[in-house]
């Protein structure tokens, strides 16, 4: 059964060092105050999974939090270049990053397989693609009806994967909706569940396009309104769309960046 | 009547939407130009977007593929595996919309490494997201990127998705069930498989635009189509669409 | 884009005989109304598939619409025994059933491979059981990561998938809600599909836990109130649980079964 | 205070979901023992239904396990593909609860078909449904049937259903991750297996039932643990709580 717990105690309890810590959220209702919370916690050495790395992992990259990166797509949606995961590849700035590097079919269904507890997932993919040479984790299997030769993908099981939702009622059931992205399938991959929440209310009353994670399905829950922020929310927040823009001059030069989290996440919350 | 060398780009890539029914809209360009085929040539285009919507209208040009609207004006929204799954692994969707940082000659793409020559690290790139499946798996392939001798290359540095290979059969021999890419469109012009060789030839330019400027911008040795033609220059309603667009929000989706 | 048509000329339009047909819906949602249609209209040697068979597939069985049926569960829920199958299978009345027979978890991953276009799935199933020996369509493969050996079950790929639905909208969008069962699957892995609703509406407004089929994944239409009957349509109609036992006693003999169905189904519509 | 065997074997598996946290729920006599564990012992117990419910609360027995009642009261609906392979293959849930047509003294289970001799035509079952999966998922598994020779058999005639295959580590050489049947709740009394030989034993006997009764039920030289218990009498809370909900529904569910 989830716990209620605060941000603080949550990622204490469920993000340990050296763990594979997934944060989803495909470009709505990205977890960043946790991943604020990890970086002032100073816990390290892990291994980030995410589909789309974004901003907020180039915050943790930036911060020497992780040692290995698992993605399919990197960038700042609609603005450009992560400079802070270009540094850390290019140039091993603040430690070298190692990367396991998928498009996105496969990663999504690296989740699925994840979820669904099997030890690989099957699709028609990277047929011709030098992506393969580069990953252990892709490999081939041959339908045993057809003879066909397809792509296999390792599932992907994090330690920890950290959603943000809308809401969670009093019993720690969870409910989002909107884009839904791979949370679903990232949370229940997962050996340990941390959710954050715009709020929790008594009731979740059904709504059009929601997802529900039974309490017993998350381990943590923690209250942190616009906790996706400059991510959203929706029906709470909207996308700050000035900040991705923002965030190519600041996280472009070291010292910048290094201020800018001094500023806004090692000295707030 | 004015206009930029990319609003050509943009309003030729929204034409080569004509007479589709569903487009996988890839991040960047492809975004604004299928945005505008909606607005202008296509009005009934099903726009679908990775990040799981069927159906998306949005109002304004969405800055990136998660944007709210796209999931409140779309027919249906669904999870990243199923629109993977589903609806593009399944052969669903009439034409994929690609945006690129490197091309070669059979329409192949590099969105992964830069190579910087020796004793230099590699240069990185956001990587694959979903181009791979998308090239394979649509009914066909349209991209459009801007021209440049360090987009249009000689040699990938690295193939993170498979236009057509290194040539006639590739696609066949990999077991690619759609028909690969159908066009490149460029700020200069566009360029289409040649049908017997499946290398990419220079078929019609942009008005003001002269074949020499675009194999000056060319990293291979561009083939020039004997009747070369020349795009029709921007209607003002695919401009006045095009400017309404970008006035709402960004113009590199 | 789906059409909109009459039942009739929606079933003579996308079912032919000898093709192989999925009629699904787990309890909720089941196209009765379709299926007397098919009988009617006397489309025959089909192959039949369906995770749970139930009433409707006792009626296509006793007509002798079926030649084949593919299934994971065949008994009347709550009722017991499915006297024409069983005939059917025992007796070879009226015309012998050749079955290819799975678990529900088999079923609905032979589904999922179907509504993805891949030719097989994976899953951790039938392991120890008797059933991969009776069915070719049950293997094995290995994973090529940790060399653990899984079942494999080769795709569904109907013909046809008819399915029932609430309703949809002039441009053919469908929308169902409600115990959603395997229907996605069923619809996009088949080559054509045939929704009944209960009506056509101006638009499709949002509803908790809906799923929408949009047009283009949808070939034909037909408006078929209360089509789910004997079982239901939520939101609509309630299940006719005295219908599913009353079906016990008519069903047991062929005479009172064929009347039946010359009265109720036949001389119907 | 009287009651029937129907019941006495009803209550007695309910009870046997004490301190169960999840059970996915098979069709018939399951469904009535979980929605009275629901009532009585485990108020908390979260009952998912093959049907892709999660957490249903129904207010009287479902006819079946697609009523709408198991939708509208559940905490999650999901579809068919997602319950079998996210929740009950993932090992999700606490405890599987099945019915049978067949058992064996390993707690395997036939509901395939019927041998009916030389000669003549196999009799036809209903087929697995959900059960090889959730027998081999769940964390442990409770069976509830009537007791008699007809179903407690010397050798099946099919296995549809690993319980305890051969014997001892049989579950874990065909890699079967959960730990199997626990329980089987008859009319009669309540077998469980021996911890060395996995081979079902009669461990408690229903009060006013003997011995030599459930001997006689049983198709195999049934074994009789040395301390063998008797069930306490049902409460008559246990009696109103499922008489009420047999009132509202389908007993058999």
């Amino acid at each position: 059964m989830a716990e209620i717990l605060s941000l603080r105690e949550a990622v204490a309890a469920l993000v340990r060092p050296g763990d594979t810590v997934a944060m989803e959220g495909f470009t709505h209702l990205i977890p960043f105050a946790a991943a604020h919370e990890v970086i002032r916690q100073g816990i390290t050495d892990l291994t980030l999974v995410r589909m789309t790395p974004d901003v907020i992992y180039d915050q943790l990259i930036g911060m020497g939090a992780a040692r290995k990166l698992v993605f399919s797509w990197g960038g700042n949606p609609g603005v450009g270049s992560l400079h802070r995961f270009r540094d850390a590849v290019e140039n091993g700035w603040p430690r070298p990053l190692e990367l396991d590097e998928h498009s996105h079919a496969g990663m999504a269904n690296r989740y699925v397989a994840g979820a669904s507890r099997l030890p690989f997932a099957v699709l028609r993919g990277y047929r011709g693609s030098d992506l393969p040479g580069r990953s252990p984790t892709i490999s081939t299997v041959r339908c045993p009806f057809t003879g066909e030769e397809l792509a296999a993908v390792a599932a992907v099981n994090p330690n920890v994967t950290v959603i943000h939702a809308q809401r969670a009622d009093r019993a720690g059931n969870v409910q989002l909706w909107g884009l839904v992205g791979v949370q679903k399938e990232a949370a229940l991959a997962a050996e340990r569940v941390l959710v954050t929440v715009e709020e929790i209310v008594d009731a979740l009353d059904p709504r059009p396009g929601a997802v529900v994670l039974p309490s017993w399905s998350v381990h943590a829950i923690a209250v942190a309104p616009n906790g996706a922020h400059p991510s959203y929310t929706a029906g709470y927040t909207v996308r700050d769309n000035d900040f991705y823009q923002a965030w190519d001059p600041i996280s472009r030069d070291r010292d910048t960046f290094l201020a800018w989290m001094r500023a806004h996440v090692l000295e707030a919350a | 009547m004015s206009w930029t060398s990319d609003e050509l780009m943009t309003v030729n890539a929204a034409r080569a939407l004509a007479g589709a029914r569903t487009c996988f809209v890839g991040i960047g360009l492809p975004s604004a130009a299928a945005n505008l085929a909606r607005r202008t040539i296509e009005p009934g285009l099903v726009l679908i977007y990775e990040s799981g919507t069927l159906g998306s209208k949005p109002s304004r040009l969405p800055l990136s593929i998660g944007d709210g609207e796209l999931a409140d004006t779309a027919d249906a929204v669904v999870s990243v595996p199923e629109i993977f799954n589903y609806w593009l692994q399944a052969g669903r969707i009439d034409v994929g919309f690609l945006g690129a940082a490197q091309v070669d000659r059979y329409a192949n793409i590099n969105t992964t490494v830069i190579d910087r020559g020796p004793g230099r690290p590699e240069g990185r790139l956001p990587g694959a997201g979903g181009a791979p499946e998308i090239a394979a798996s649509c009914g066909k392939v349209l991209m459009v990127l801007r021209h440049s001798r360090r987009n249009m290359v000689e040699r990938l540095d690295f193939v993170t998705t498979v236009g057509h290979g290194s040539g006639p059969g590739d696609r066949a021999r990999l077991g690619l069930p759609g028909a690969g890419p159908v066009a490149v469109i460029t700020d200069l012009g566009v360029l289409r498989p040649d049908p017997d060789t499946a290398e990419l030839v220079l078929t019609e330019l942009h008005p003001g635009v002269s074949v020499e400027q675009v194999c000056e911008a060319t990293g291979w040795k561009l083939r020039v189509a004997p009747d070369v033609g020349v795009t029709g220059p921007p209607t003002s309603m695919e401009l006045a669409a095009l400017r309404e667009l970008s006035d709402r929000g960004a113009s590199d989706a």
